[in-house]
């Protein structure tokens, strides 16, 4: 319990301080810090978890299980690598005068809070307080995109505000629905709304309401995990905020919201005995994967370009957990885990290169390979990882998706290899032509923060070509609880 | 009496559903923003009745969050921020008017048609209520399709709010307190981001047209 | 290997050696007196080789090598040629060696170092005449294997002497597959010895010559190696037709007696197809250079219609 | 230690040699003078291991890597030590040249280069091990990146980082395809090993489809028509000893995958595959041969050389699948002896071309056959090195090439005996346009060699070229040494390509071959066909220098030095010879209508009359072109979604919603 209010407490008083001395000097090494102080955190956490097991806390208001905790981890990790990007990067774009100090304030407190928002959905049992930090997650998001103050990046804020507000009002209702559903099993005394008892009471619930309540929290939070149609957010929102917050939006928040509908399946699937939720997942990730290849194919902006192959990369994770059953799922996990490390290393790469260029058109980026060789590979290696190339992992749950839909769905198999395609040819030729060739770009004033990028793929890498038993193990637990 | 508190709350969700054809079809903001504010209140009357009725005491201080939120504190704020912005002249929808409110009978019908099965399993004492609701929503979410700045966008997107709230209050007897907190902080939170947002969007373009608003797309 | 069966092989190759010349002079001896000119000695390719081996030899300045080794081996694939064929006996030792794919292929070799050779000097027209002999050569050379392929079929074997063996001693049997594949043969043949329709050996009209241009470089020794190697090549060619398509009179295993009749035997062949070679060739006009790939490839299509022939009818 | 253990501590050396690389980034002499002959010696090894394995029975390992549930699986059999042995032998070769070649400021640091290409021959090695399809895959799609990256090592040049990409694209359409045909090889057991793959006992449907996507995914590894664009690019663009390393192993590979497929892991085979590959092969061959006819860039026309040979060996896979389909066991083998036969001279010869490729590039910077030309005089050594892989490619005996060409004609010979009367006759006319093909290679070769090395030069600077190093020279004659046994020990090559055949089809040419003694090649009966290259060899060199020695003794001849006499033309200079344009003319004027042309033709009027031809392929224009134009057409149409406006986007939301919730009340 301690631990996990750790986790919880370290990013929330966190952003308290920052909120105070966000602009000073220091405000990125608290920044780090704080974020350290999470992962710290957050490991023990996880360790308490794996050795003890699940864990229900405060007046069962707060639970982690193999499915959460995992989450919990990689997002304090990755939390944590983006701090340690943003140090040099938001240094930058200090200097360059894209920051005031007031918005450095803004910027870190709200990082640190965003933070917090995901952790608090990650680890809450209460499918109302989820709702709540899914909620307060828009809002702190929707103050870091538009922390540049131009019309581009207030025009994003103000969709990607409206339309997950739209999106996640729709969740609302479709808790208030389940609710409803539960309210006459549990009773409304008895904390209907709690996950752990909602999972118990599942078979009994009324399906005709949870069918319904599935459709509103599948919409609502697909809209955050930029399923489309209802994706047009995403694009905006990832291209005009600054490139950590890219990172962590494509890298963490779509898998929280994820993990959102995941939860909502599970009790579906309980209530509904039929295979409506899973199709329905079917239907949205294959129409995701399918049109974000080919939005794909005609990007100038390499930011806006990497947020489509994130919805394609969603599409295919929400497909895999669609089609259900212990491989598919444990595909989806794995694929949850190699997308947050590769497109976050990607952005971070990304962000460098297009400080160095000083322009987002990719047409404008040229030989990095020559400016920044190690911002090069990062970003050439990335992308080829996160195009499914072995040995990364991206191949290795791509590998079990395709596999297992070819026995379970043959007939979208055609249309998953179809989009891979595309998106390959659209987005490797155009990459290349970034990291290759030659240049007159200069090197960047500040030294490039690397780290996170290599220790990214490093990670990527190692899960294309061995998982560690434990972690195997905490899949399997994790894909057994939705439904494995 | 109880019977009459029910049929109250009926017509409560009734006022509610011509509140929101009304806001579907009004033009000027500051009349929004009034009928806002009553649909507000009747929520407020509605929880008040229901928590009555079934001696839930926690809808009593639901009720109270919404009146303090929605009736008094968010009005207020979309006062001030059209009189700062100066945006009180009649917004020009997407959709003609007419049309607009065909469609609106057609989601009423829909909504209805959608909550029957659940209005009859419903054990509340208000169970047709729930597709009311429903319609309110759908409703809000029409007007934000068709409503071309940002403030009446902003409106519909309260209101739409207010239907959700109608139905948990109406169907369920209220959320439980926690999330009923955090949901209205979201709510007020979300009022105060928009607010400023509003302003910055105004210095950006010298206007709330959200017309403006249409530079990031593929070409 | 039995002491006959060498004897036999190196009288092949000696006879190969003189016969070879004698066959050239034979033929265009015919020709002059079929064009009602007076003919020159049956003997004058061998004065022909007897003063170029005589001469000084002169090479281009900058030639390479590969210049002055390719009349020997050219040379020498042709000599190898003729120990293959069963000219006079089938009891061969170095047959087994090489069959009839082989010999196609030894061909080719002598036919690339005559390209390579030709190109070798950098001047117009040794290149032109490498790219028109290895024209003729892409085209010939499968048509050549198909029709060894179509007495392969019959005899179940591309072995060169079992092919003439078996065929020799089978009843006489009318094969429509050997008839294509003789016509086949012919038009190959005429082509592969830079004979009229296809290449003119009496020309050195620059725009036609296909042969002569090959080895217009070469003088001497070497010219004189090059000369000979091309008789004997027509020399082989001949025999080939001869044993595939008139097996008979070929000394076998065992029977040293055969081969004193086999030399004339074979000499008698050679007079009748020697006629009839210098026949075609004055009845016929040369050809555009464009209008050979045509000619060969009625040849091609002849010896796979051949083989087709041979399938649809069993024969 | 088991043989797969020593192979993979050898894979291990390779991959620490390459790290040696990265830490020796740009320490030029240690790479090139310690690392690459380090590779080499490894090489080495791995050839000598596999080699020894082939005689063996099959070893098994599993590796603690992988998925869960899905470990690494390897298994080292005849089969793959057979193709571990060719790229053993070849890398040994091309490692030794490449530390000479490799020079300083070109592209990619030397000790990343170092690693890549490393990383690139562990990877060849391990596909060829790999015994499931999730390891299989991932070595896979390591060896099209690691070469990918060897191709684009010097990514200056636009038209090189085109190349690779394209490369990069169908290597990874190919891996889906392939991805796809294991999946329905595993027939819904969800069990990805090849062991699972073999007990399972697909309906021929199943079968069939497998078979398919194999061909396609394969396929676009190694060059098939009409997935070979890559090929051309991506060869000439790379460093040539990757260019011999991609041309000679890397595209065995997908020979090796596709007879694994064919022959191991499917249980059955039909007829119509034989003629699939039949077809595919004819088709791959004689378009290669055509098209490497009429290049003037001389790695690409080794490249289309390659397609050839690939078309080739798809032709002798064709008819062992039709004779196995058909079990006529002893013909299967015999067919696939040729194939596996032709797998290993085409690796020598081809790597051999590649390097001397090499060599000029170095020399001269220049790779346009239109500006070479007499470098004999100044390279004599890559001169006459390369004409043994010329003679060799050429299909000439008594080198390898020749030996796999003959046996493949040997297979068509015996044909015959097919059930089928229309097959029966179908095959005459294939083995007819295999015989065209090998003669048109002939003709390709003898451009090749002729205008690069022969004639004048074509420019001045090539005077100052200089002949291959030392390091360069050992490479080139190991390969020399390699076409030479492949083509004068034909009995004892085939001694261990009859443990494959035994392994795949059941029958083991060696034994017939081994009764007629070492030297003579007889695959049925002497009767029938025999050939012996050794005493081929020693009598034609007997002739040739019973005539040299005669001459000499009888003829004690002067030799004058002179101009050209050229029919007495006086002003005869390098601009006078033949182009490589002019060379392949006749190819382009016979074969018009498989090119796509663009011909300038000068007018008479011209100032400075020029003329240029520039051909293309056809498919191109057919399938890839419109490809992309529909996939941007779907894009375009795609985008409109997204138009920027919020009221649109909602309505999306809207709309999704009120469809859903109808589907849900349905």
């Amino acid at each position: 319990m301690e631990n996990l209010l750790l986790v919880l407490a370290i990013p929330l008083l966190g952003g308290c301080v920052l909120a105070l001395c966000g602009h000073r000097d220091y405000a990125s090494d608290v920044n780090v810090g704080v974020s350290l102080g999470t992962l710290i955190a957050a490991g023990l956490l996880t360790a308490r978890v794996i050795d003890g097991g699940p864990l229900l806390v405060l007046d069962d208001q707060f639970f982690v299980d193999p499915l959460n905790v995992f989450l919990i981890a990689l997002t304090a990790f990755v939390g944590f690598t983006t701090a340690v990007f943003s140090r040099p990067y938001m240094r930058l774009e200090r200097d360059r005068g894209k920051m005031t100090p007031g918005r450095m304030r803004l910027y870190h407190s709200m990082y640190q809070m965003f933070n917090f928002t995901m952790l608090v959905a990650l680890s809450t049992n209460n499918m109302g307080i989820l709702w709540v930090s899914m909620e307060a997650a828009t809002l702190t998001t929707v103050l870091l995109v538009s922390v540049y103050r131009t019309a581009a990046s207030l025009e994003a804020a103000w969709k990607y505000f409206i339309l997950c507000g739209v999106g996640i009002a729709q969740a609302l209702f479709g808790t208030i629905l389940l609710y409803l559903a539960a309210d006459k099993v549990i009773g409304s005394g008895g904390g209907a709304l709690l996950w752990t008892h909602l999972d118990a009471v599942k078979g009994q619930l009324e399906p005709n309401v949870m069918a319904l309540a599935f459709v509103f929290l599948l919409l609502g939070y697909g809209t955050k995990v930029g399923l489309v149609p209802v994706h047009n957010w995403l694009p905006d929102a990832h291209a005009e905020g600054p490139t950590p917050i890219s990172a962590v939006l494509s890298g963490l928040l779509l898998n929280v919201a994820l993990y959102a509908v995941l939860r909502c399946k599970v009790l579906t699937d309980g209530a509904l005995a039929s295979h409506l939720a899973g199709n329905l997942m079917i239907g949205f990730g294959l129409l995701s994967v399918v049109a974000a290849a080919f939005f794909l194919s005609r990007q100038k902006d390499v930011k806006r370009m990497f947020a489509y192959s994130s919805i394609e990369h969603m599409g295919l994770m929400t497909f895999a957990f669609g089609l259900g059953g212990p491989i598919a799922n444990f595909a989806g996990l794995l694929h949850m885990t190699v997308h947050s490390l590769i497109k976050s290393a990607i952005f971070f790469a990304v962000g460098h290169a297009t400080q160095s260029a000083g322009t987002q058109l990719m047409d404008k980026i040229r030989g990095l390979i020559k400016v920044n060789p190690m911002v090069g590979w990062g970003l050439l290696l990335g992308t080829l990882a996160i195009l499914g190339m072995p040995p990364f992992g991206v191949f290795a749950s791509e590998f079990l998706i395709l596999t297992t839909a070819m026995r379970d769905l043959p007939w979208a198999t055609p249309f998953l290899l179809l989009a891979l395609g595309v998106a390959f040819a659209s987005i490797f030729s155009r990459v290349q032509e970034m990291v290759f060739g030659d240049t007159d770009l200069k090197p960047l004033e500040h030294p490039p923060a690397l780290l996170p990028v290599f220790a990214h793929l490093g990670l990527g890498l190692m899960l294309g070509l061995y998982i560690p038993p434990y972690l195997v193990d905490w899949y399997q637990q994790a894909a057994k609880m939705i439904g494995g | 009496m109880h019977a009459y508190l029910i049929q109250s709350v009926n017509l409560f969700a009734a006022v509610l559903l011509l509140l929101s054809f009304a806001m579907l079809s009004q033009r000027r903001i500051l009349t929004l923003i009034h009928l806002f504010t009553l649909q507000g209140a009747t929520l407020v009357a509605a929880t008040v009745v229901v928590a009555y009725l079934t001696d839930q005491h926690h809808l009593y201080y639901s009720a109270a969050i919404t009146l303090v939120t929605k009736v008094i504190v968010i009005p207020t704020l979309l006062h001030r921020l059209i009189d700062k912005l100066n945006v009180k002249w009649d917004v020009e929808t997407l959709i003609n008017i007419p049309t607009t409110m065909l469609i609106g009978i057609l989601l009423v019908v829909f909504a209805f048609n959608l909550a029957l099965p659940i209005a009859k399993l419903s054990s509340s004492i208000v169970h047709s209520t729930l597709g009311i609701a429903l319609a309110c929503v759908l409703l809000s979410f029409m007007m934000m399709i068709t409503r071309a700045k940002a403030v009446p966008q902003v409106i519909g997107f309260l209101s739409m709010e207010n239907g959700l709230f109608f139905a948990a209050t109406a169907a369920t007897y209220g959320m439980p307190m926690v999330v009923e907190f955090g949901i209205a902080f979201d709510v007020l939170v979300g009022m105060f981001i928009l607010g400023v947002f509003m302003f910055q969007i105004r210095e950006q373009f010298d206007s709330l047209d959200i017309s403006h608003l249409e530079k990031l797309k593929e070409d | 290997m039995n002491w006959s069966g060498l004897f036999s092989q190196l009288l092949e190759i000696v006879v190969a050696l003189l016969l070879a010349p004698l066959l050239t002079g034979w033929v265009n001896q015919c020709r002059a007196w079929l064009q009602n000119k007076s003919a020159p000695s049956l003997l004058l390719p061998y004065r022909m080789l007897r003063k170029l081996f005589h001469k000084e030899s002169v090479v281009a300045e900058h030639a390479s090598q590969l210049f002055r080794v390719a009349p020997y081996i050219v040379f020498g694939c042709m000599v190898m040629a003729s120990a293959i064929i069963p000219t006079l006996s089938t009891d061969l030792p170095l047959s087994p060696a090489a069959d009839a794919i082989a010999l196609v292929g030894l061909f080719a070799f002598a036919r690339v170092f005559i390209s390579l050779a030709a190109m070798d000097i950098g001047t117009a027209f040794g290149s032109l005449g490498a790219r028109r002999e290895m024209l003729i050569g892409f085209l010939a050379e499968p048509a050549l294997l198909m029709v060894l392929f179509s007495a392969s079929l019959i005899t179940q074997s591309t072995s060169l002497t079992s092919i003439v063996g078996t065929l020799a001693h089978r009843e006489f049997a009318i094969y429509p597959s050997l008839a294509f594949a003789g016509i086949a043969f012919t038009m190959v043949s005429l082509a592969e010895n830079a004979r009229v329709p296809v290449d003119n050996p009496a020309t050195h009209l620059e725009l036609t010559m296909i042969h002569e241009a090959l080895i217009l470089e070469y003088s001497g020794r070497h010219l004189a190696l090059m000369e000979w190697a091309a008789s004997l090549k027509m020399f082989a060619y001949s025999c080939i037709g001869l044993t595939l398509f008139f097996p008979w009179g070929l000394a076998e295993v065992g029977s040293p007696g055969e081969m004193v009749v086999a030399l004339p035997v074979l000499v008698l062949k050679l007079t009748i197809g020697g006629a009839l070679l210098a026949l075609i060739e004055t009845a016929s006009a040369k050809m555009r250079i464009f209008r050979v790939p045509e000619f060969l490839a009625t040849a091609f299509m002849l010896a796979v219609i051949g083989m087709l022939v041979h399938f649809l009818l069993g024969a | 230690m088991l043989h797969l253990d020593w192979l993979l501590l050898l894979c291990g050396a390779w991959l620490v040699v390459g790290a040696l690389g990265i830490l020796a980034l740009r320490r030029f002499r240690f790479v090139s003078h310690v690392l690459f002959p380090l590779g080499g010696l490894i090489c080495l090894g791995v050839f000598l291991v596999a080699l020894s394995a082939i005689f063996e029975s099959p070893e098994t390992a599993i590796l603690p890597l992988g998925l869960p549930g899905l470990p690494f699986h390897l298994r080292l059999d005849a089969l793959s030590a057979l193709f571990i042995a060719v790229i053993g032998s070849v890398g040994a070769g091309v490692s030794i040249f490449a530390a000479g070649y490799f020079r300083k400021g070109e592209g990619t640091p030397p000790g990343l280069l170092c690693l890549q290409y490393h990383i690139f021959l562990a990877s060849m090695v391990l596909v060829v091990l790999a015994d499931d399809a999730y390891a299989f895959m991932v070595m896979w799609e390591t060896m099209a990146l690691s070469s990918f990256f060897l191709v684009t090592s010097n990514h200056r040049i636009a038209a090189i980082r085109k190349a690779g990409y394209l490369y990069l694209l169908v290597a990874h359409i190919g891996a889906i395809a392939i991805l796809l045909c294991f999946g329905v090889l595993q027939a819904n057991t969800g069990d990805y090993t090849f062991d699972n793959m073999r007990a399972q006992n697909l309906s021929p449907f199943w079968a069939s489809a497998a078979f398919l996507l194999a061909v396609f995914g394969f396929g676009a590894k190694a060059g098939i028509l009409p997935l070979h664009v890559w090929l051309p690019e991506a060869h000439p663009a790379a460093p040539s000893p990757v260019s011999a390393l991609m041309s000679g192993v890397m595209l065995k590979t997908a020979i090796y995958g596709l007879l694994r497929v064919s022959f191991d892991l499917l249980q059955m085979q039909l007829w119509w595959w034989g003629l699939i590959l039949l077809a595919l092969g004819l088709v791959t061959a004689l378009f290669g041969v055509m098209f490497s006819a009429v290049q003037t860039d001389m790695k690409r026309l080794l490249a289309y050389s390659s397609i050839e040979n690939i078309g080739l060996l798809l032709v002798g896979m064709g008819l062992g699948v039709l004779f196995k389909a058909y079990r006529m066991d002893a013909l299967a083998a015999l067919a696939l002896t040729a194939c596996l036969y032709h797998v290993a001279s085409h690796a020598f010869f081809k790597s051999l071309l590649f390097l001397g490729t090499g060599s000029v590039l170095h020399a001269t910077g220049e790779r346009n056959l239109g500006r070479l030309g007499g470098l004999m005089r100044y390279m004599p050594w890559v001169a006459w090195v390369t004409l043994i892989g010329v003679l060799a490619s050429a299909g000439l005996p008594p080198f390898g090439g020749f030996v796999s060409e003959w046996l493949l004609l040997q297979s068509f010979l015996f044909t015959p005996g097919l059930p089928d009367p229309f097959l029966n006759m179908l095959i005459p006319v294939v083995a007819a346009a295999v015989a065209l093909v090998a003669a048109l290679a002939g003709f390709a070769m003898v451009k090749f060699y002729g205008v690069i090395f022969l004639g004048q030069p074509r420019e001045t600077k090539l005077a100052q070229a200089h002949d291959a190093g030392w390091l360069e020279r050992i490479g080139l004659l190991w390969l020399v040494a390699g076409c030479l046994v492949l083509g004068l020990f034909p009995v004892q090559v085939i001694e261990p390509i009859g443990r494959v055949t035994l392994l795949l089809i059941g029958q083991n040419l060696a034994d017939t071959v081994r009764v007629n003694g070492w030297f003579l090649l007889a695959p049925m009966s002497v009767d029938r066909a025999s050939y012996a290259p050794l005493v081929f060899l020693v009598v034609g060199a007997a002739s040739f220098y019973l005539a040299v020695i005669l001459v000499r003794l009888l003829y004690r001849g002067k030799l004058r030095r002179a101009v050209p006499w050229d029919c007495g033309y006086p002003a005869g200079n390098a601009r006078m010879q033949d182009t490589a344009e002019g060379f392949g003319q006749p190819i382009r004027r016979m074969f018009d209508p498989f090119f796509r042309m663009d011909i300038k033709h000068p007018t008479p009027f011209d100032e400075k009359p020029t003329y240029s031809v520039s051909v293309e392929d056809h498919f191109w224009h057919w399938i890839y072109l419109p490809i992309a134009r529909a996939t941007e057409a779907v894009a375009k149409l795609v985008g409109r979604l997204q138009q920027g406006r919020i009221s649109v986007y909602l309505m999306y939301s809207f709309v999704t919603l009120i469809a859903m919730l109808v589907v849900v009340r349905l």
